[in-house]
């Protein structure tokens, strides 16, 4: 039997009028690249409004004339001043439209939509994240909040891989991190190079460098689809119970209202129900992982 | 003096070929046209294809007349299997037939030959110094190319017609809206005559025989027997008689030729064989272009067309006046009455007499083919052509004279990709 | 509400009377078959049809609907999509009108699509009922829809020479009193549709071998069913099967432009589950990646993830997709097999 | 670019009937602005004209002889996008038919004892001898394909060329499906995009277009033989325009076979 996962929103998107597939239109602030193919964008929404997410949601992000994708909101609520942050990896058609807007230039947005995490249950736990490539982006959202209400959580272990290491992202970041004593990074790269003198090897090879109390972790993976399996695998042998393992799914997205079909996992659809789960949730989903 | 023109490639006409003129110390040496298009063969791909096959292969020897290929091409199989086509479906065939030769002949006199008059390259430069015009020429062809849509799927690839009939049929509201646009479009006719007729058109005199198809009660352009000015007349399946096609080792195309060194086919062939069957209108349109036959100046081939466009338009609101009189009724393909067998199919495309020969075996599949294409049958007399013209403008500067040339090779309308369809005659 | 009684003469006269006020849509003739136009001649109406090759969907959730139009100059404006019209939709087969209501769903649950409903609020459903099977590919029988007790807005029985009225809204009502000549039903009336409705019956065959409220615990069980396999093989991947289907309504959203790049359209069309692209990311990881899978993903949504979303089943039972399937793989034939496997290993 | 910021653009022909750059001028019937958006500094179709900055390439015609070559290199060496016009450029198409019968017989029915004289091999769709940016499919082009690519590279994306087959088109027009009506058709297995306008106009799809990426084409087979076609008749139906590519997927699978 397959399970129906019962899941209720948590967050209601607050930039979806009536014409849900009309989008508003926020203003760049700034552009900077933080990869070889990623993007960081500040953008601000009209009359400075403030976005309201959840760590965890994503937007549809809209070029007028070349179309639309799904990009999760890599800064964090805790911090919005009147703007939040994108990360975009150039990768087709609308991302590579997305990268060639500037400073000023106006940009299309819906949502947010989808569960964010649901922070309130982590809070008291320790964290343990291990993002992959591009999966610092979504996750650095919930990373931030958690840093900027440390004293609510335990132990905060960031373990974080890339193929090479130009393509560890948001590189200030994890140096700050690094010097912060109450964050226990460890960083790997797939395929070393002359400057780097970290941990070579796929992320699941930096599991040996921790341990967890299990019963208290919330462990919380976001990255390629090949990766999960092999993390989720490291989180289980650690003894860390499924309902406490969140990852994200990221489907193929058109609507970001739980109709278009293309996000739809069995009878769940990612972009309503997600893409934020906890392993529990999906485990017994076949087309889940 | 010596000048060689060496003309690679002539743009603004259909295919590759290539002007080659020598003069030296005032002597014209040589002077050769070149057809330098890739041969394709044809007529050996349709070997072992099934006869219903071959309408959609041998339209693709040339998107200009694809719906005359496919033409020439069924009535060879129907001739060939014997199959009697039904009146409505020789009035489809001919409203197509029209579609195509308006589209043709729009193309080819505005786009490609105007603009030799109206001082531009091209049709490019010529939309933005005289816009109406190009825009009249867009809407005429888009027209032409929606009659050919609502008979046979649309003009390049038809894909209704089909041997023995259709396969679909228009509907009587899109018979209705084509008849209100070409009556619409006679301001457009009428508007094309008038400026064809003030354009200064080169002398040019160089009489030859002109060769094309007739018949008794039409101004014949599908079917019907082979007419020359020279007198001659005889049907369509002896045409190897008139065509004498024979290889030259510098074209990739065959050339021919009948009572003269060469003959001409093409509009002008056809308004010197055929004018009293014109329509009224097409005769005062001739009027208002000088021209009664025989008319043998060659650059005036494109005269003719504009003859014919007028006619072709008349003809067309006269046809879907019958076929809405009737009704249109959907029927099923005229039916086979033989498994296999030999039949020549002749229409009259834009360019001129076109013949396709068709040998299908029991099984039927096509056993052996032979296309005679128009602008083949013109190359020798474009050659004669030039020889006479190239003494008249020997003093004039050599990029002049190349104007010249290329306007001359232009007149003839030459299909050039069509044309290396070439075979050899005999079969099986 | 009470019952009323149109002549069948009178059907032309209703729809004159409606042609200036609305869009009329209903069976007509076509490519030998029948299919849902807008109809400009009343006469070309044909009540007594038997099935379409798409569902009268196509005027709630068109193929290709515009969502709005940009104009891109200067940074981008917003023009919403035009409004839609009054239409009156005739001669809706109750399992058609199953599956409107589920479409109704579909579009109002959760964030309510603006497009689909403004569609939907001015239109009129004529529904009629059917009193033989459309041929042997329809199942409604077994799958409940042979009839209908609401979703129509009048609902037509044919009695030979007159059609039984039921009025089903408000909406219905006003229009029968505003457009057409009827009256109220006499007693013999009433008796005579009560006579035609139990004949009907049992003309129509149950095709499933089961009860149909077990459909979705047999999918649920059957995930791993080799059956999904087989159908790979033999699946062309065509996707006539969603296309035709009444309840089908993923869909793709695409952005359209002139000439000048700046002005154009965002569009909605028609998608489907069955298509290679459909569930492919960036970087070609295709989440169902093989026709079997595909399958397996349509038949349960069909028989299940559907029904778990918005508690009425996927599937109506009208047998397009099987009448449009070039290889045979039919609702019936694969719910019946699954029984069969199920049967056979002792599960259900 | 040029100084006007359009793009320019040329046309090039090789062995076709000039039926796609025919389609393209027809494409201005209805929007003549496409002058506007872009430069046409080379169409010997229609334009005397010759400019050799080119930025975008459309290649009409597949490449039939090895003095082809030469001139498709070059023009990829010029332009930085490449676009394959119709299905002779991308399929090899119509022209492939030769294939069917050995090349000297081919010459020698046609030219005789003078065959030595013209050169000519295996027609070939151009991206067997230059990388290919883009296609635009079909025998010919479809008109609005081809502006809705013009405007997709204007825009820096992917031409909106479909990866599903006809039938999904053929659907929507509410045809009756041409094995129902006892036909047969290649529409499940052919790249859609064209409308299904031979479906609809009463005559089978030939794959013009060419095939969509993982068509089941033993499933196709199957379904053709059940409606009556020999394996001989199979053939035939798959060789139309993509001869070359059967003969492609034919030697592969015998090489993968060794
Ligand atoms: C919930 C979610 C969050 C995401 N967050 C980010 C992020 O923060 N940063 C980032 O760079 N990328 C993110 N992605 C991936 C991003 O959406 C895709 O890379 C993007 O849609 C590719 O579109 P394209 O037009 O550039 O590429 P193309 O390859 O040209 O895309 C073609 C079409 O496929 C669809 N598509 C392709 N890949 C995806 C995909 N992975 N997800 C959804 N639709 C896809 C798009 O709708 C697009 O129309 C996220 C995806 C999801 C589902
Ligand atoms: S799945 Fe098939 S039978 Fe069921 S509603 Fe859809 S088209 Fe009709
Ligand atoms: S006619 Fe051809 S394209 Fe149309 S549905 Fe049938 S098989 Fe598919
Ligand atoms: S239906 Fe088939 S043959 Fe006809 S245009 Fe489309 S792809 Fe080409």
């Amino acid at each position: 039997m397959i399970t129906v996962p019962n899941l209720t929103p948590v967050a209601e998107p607050l930039h979806v009028g009536e014409q849900i597939f009309q989008p508003e239109f926020g203003r760049i602030r700034t552009v900077e690249q933080v990869g070889p193919l990623e993007k960081l964008f500040t953008i601000e929404l009209p009359g400075g409004k403030s976005l309201d997410h959840r760590p965890g949601q994503f937007l549809e992000v809209s070029i007028l004339g070349v179309g639309e994708a799904p990009i999760s909101i890599s800064s964090s609520p805790s911090r919005s001043n009147g703007v939040f942050e994108m990360c975009v990896r150039k990768v087709g058609d609308v991302t590579s439209a997305i990268h060639r807007l500037q400073s000023g230039d106006k940009i299309g947005l819906r949502g947010p939509f989808g569960h964010g995490f649901p922070i309130e249950k982590f809070r008291g736990k320790d964290m343990l994240f291990a993002p992959g490539g591009l999966g610092l982006a979504p996750l650095r959202s919930l990373i931030n909040q958690v840093l900027d209400e440390r004293a609510l959580f335990g132990r905060v272990i960031l373990l974080y891989g890339a193929k090479t290491p130009p393509e560890l992202l948001f590189k200030d970041e994890l140096r700050e991190w690094a010097e912060r004593s109450d964050i226990e990074l460890h960083l790997s790269v797939d395929r070393g190079d002359e400057t780097w003198t970290g941990n070579v090897g796929v992320i699941t090879t930096l599991f040996k460098f921790i341990t967890v109390n299990p019963r208290n972790t919330v462990a919380v993976t976001v990255g390629p689809p090949a990766m999960y399996r092999f993390v989720l695998m490291e989180f289980m042998g650690m003894g860390i119970p499924e309902g406490n393992i969140y990852l994200d799914l990221e489907r193929r997205m058109k609507c970001g209202v739980g109709r278009c079909g293309h996000c739809q996992i069995n009878n769940i659809y990612a972009c309503q129900s997600g893409p934020v789960f906890s392993y529990k949730d999906i485990k017994g989903l076949e087309e889940a992982l | 003096m010596s000048k060689r023109i060496d003309v690679h490639h002539v743009t603004r006409v259909e295919g590759h070929g290539n002007i080659v003129v020598e003069v030296a110390g005032g002597q014209l040496k040589e002077c050769r046209f070149d057809v330098v298009e890739t041969p394709r063969f044809f007529e050996a791909m349709l070997i072992g294809r099934p006869y219903l096959e071959a309408s959609h292969i041998t339209s693709r020897i040339c998107g200009i007349c694809a719906t005359g290929h496919a033409t020439a091409s069924l009535r060879a199989s129907e001739k060939a299997l014997g199959v009697e086509l039904s009146e409505q479906s020789q009035q489809l065939r001919k409203l197509t037939f029209h579609g195509e030769q308006l589209d043709s002949h729009v193309l080819h006199i505005y786009m490609l030959v105007a603009p030799d008059f109206l001082g531009v390259g091209s049709v490019i430069p010529l939309a933005s110094s005289h816009p109406e015009v190009v825009l009249r020429a867009l809407r005429m062809k888009k027209l032409a190319g929606d009659i050919c849509a609502v008979v046979a799927g649309r003009h390049t690839h038809p894909i209704a017609m089909t041997v023995g009939g259709f396969t679909h049929f228009p509907k009587v509201s899109e018979l209705q809206d084509l008849r209100r646009r070409l009556i619409e479009g006679r301001a457009d006719v009428d508007a094309t005559v008038d400026l064809f007729a003030s354009l200064p058109w080169p002398s040019f005199d160089r009489d030859t025989e002109y060769v094309s198809l007739t018949k008794p009660d039409e101004y014949a352009f599908i079917d019907g027997e082979i007419i020359t000015s020279d007198g001659a007349r005889l049907p369509a399946e002896n045409y190897q008689q008139v065509t004498n096609e024979h290889l030259v080792q510098h074209s990739t195309a065959k050339h021919t030729r009948h009572l003269r060194n060469s003959y001409m086919v093409g509009a002008l062939a056809r308004f010197n064989n055929n004018y009293e069957q014109l329509h009224p209108r097409a005769k005062e349109a001739a009027q208002k272009l000088g021209m009664k036959p025989k008319v043998t100046n060659t650059f005036l081939n494109s005269a003719a067309q504009v003859v014919e466009i007028v006619h072709c338009s008349e003809d067309a609101i006269q046809i879907i006046d019958q076929l809405l009189a009737k009704g249109v009724h959907p029927e099923a393909p005229a039916p086979v009455r033989q498994t296999g067998g030999e039949g020549v199919g002749v229409c009259e495309v834009p360019r001129g007499m076109l013949v396709h020969h068709y040998w299908i075996g029991e099984d039927g599949k096509m056993t052996g083919a032979n296309c005679i294409i128009p602008t083949n049958q013109n190359l020798a007399n474009l050659e004669q052509d030039m020889q006479a013209l190239v003494p008249q403008i020997l003093d004039k500067p050599v990029e002049q004279m190349q104007l010249d040339l290329e306007m001359l090779v232009r007149a003839y309308d030459p299909c050039i990709s069509c044309s290396v369809h070439v075979l050899k005659v005999e079969t099986k | 509400m009470s019952l009323k009684i149109i002549q069948k003469s009178e059907i032309l006269d209703f729809i004159h009377r409606l042609l200036p006020d609305y869009r009329v849509v209903g069976p007509v003739e076509s490519n030998g078959g029948y299919a849902f136009e807008e109809i400009s001649d009343p006469a070309d109406l044909r009540l007594n049809y038997t099935t379409t090759i798409l569902p009268p969907k196509k005027f709630l959730l068109p193929p290709q609907e515009l969502l709005f139009k940009f104009d891109n100059t200067n940074g981008g404006h917003l023009q919403p999509g035009p409004e839609r019209e009054p239409t009156v939709i005739f001669g809706v087969h109750t399992c058609d009108l199953h599956a409107i209501q589920l479409l109704d769903a579909v579009f109002t649950n959760g964030f309510a699509d603006p497009n689909y409903l403004r569609q939907r609020q001015q239109t009129v459903l004529i529904s009629v009922e059917c009193l033989t099977p459309c041929d042997e590919n329809s199942f409604c029988k077994s799958m409940g829809t042979l009839s209908a007790d609401e979703g129509y807005d009048l609902h037509l029985t044919d009695l030979g020479d007159a059609y039984a009225v039921d009025i089903g809204s408000q909406k219905g009502e006003d229009l029968l009193l505003d457009y057409a000549a009827s009256k109220d039903a006499a007693p013999e009336e009433v008796q005579r549709l009560n006579a035609v409705l139990s004949e009907k019956w049992p003309k129509f065959p149950y095709r499933l071998d089961f009860d149909v409220s077990d459909l979705p615990s047999l999918l649920s069980l059957s995930m791993k069913s080799p059956l999904w396999a087989e159908l790979g093989e033999r699946c062309l991947a065509c996707a006539a099967c969603t296309n035709v289907c009444p309840t089908c309504f993923c869909f793709d959203i695409k952005d359209e432009v002139e000439m000048d790049l700046k002005h154009g359209q965002r569009v909605r069309i028609w998608d489907s589950c069955q298509l290679d692209e459909f569930a492919t990311v960036a970087g070609g990881h295709n989440f169902r990646k093989n026709k079997a899978l595909r399958q397996r993903h349509r038949f349960l949504r069909k028989g299940k993830y559907i029904l778990d979303a918005h508690q009425q089943l996927g599937c109506v039972g009208c047998g397009r997709c099987a009448r449009a399937c070039l290889v045979d793989i039919t609702p019936v034939g694969v719910f019946n097999e699954l029984y069969r496997q199920t049967q056979v290993e002792g599960k259900l | 670019m040029s100084q006007n910021g359009k793009p320019k653009v040329a046309f090039f022909d090789f062995t076709s009937c000039e039926g796609c750059q025919l389609t393209v001028v027809d494409s201005l019937q209805d929007h003549p602005e496409l002058l506007n958006a872009v430069e046409i500094v080379q169409f010997r179709e229609a334009m005397s004209e010759k400019g050799e900055d080119y930025l975008v390439a459309f290649i009409e015609g597949s490449c039939t002889r090895a003095s082809d070559e030469a001139r498709l290199k070059k023009i990829r060496q010029q332009a930085a996008v490449v676009v394959a016009l119709g299905a002779c450029a991308h399929l090899g198409g119509v022209n492939t038919l030769k294939y069917l019968h050995p090349l000297d017989e081919v010459r020698q029915y046609v030219y005789g004892d003078k065959a030595g004289w013209y050169d000519t091999y295996d027609a070939r769709p151009i991206e067997a001898v230059i990388p290919v940016d883009y296609f635009i499919p079909g025998c010919p082009i479809d008109r609005d394909e081809f502006l809705a690519t013009v405007k997709a590279l204007l825009l820096g994306k992917k031409p909106p060329i479909p990866d599903y087959p006809v039938c999904v088109e053929c659907k929507l027009k509410e045809n009756t499906c041409l094995f129902t009506l006892g036909k047969v058709c290649m529409g499940p297995v052919t790249r859609a995009g064209c409308k299904a306008i031979c479906p609809s106009y009463g005559q089978s799809c030939e794959a013009c277009r060419g095939f969509i990426p993982d068509p089941n084409d033993s499933s196709m087979r199957e379904v053709l033989a059940k409606h009556g076609l020999t394996p001989d008749e199979i053939t035939t139906m798959y060789t139309m325009f993509t001869t070359y590519q059967v003969r492609e997927k034919l030697m592969q699978r015998a090489s993968t076979h060794e």
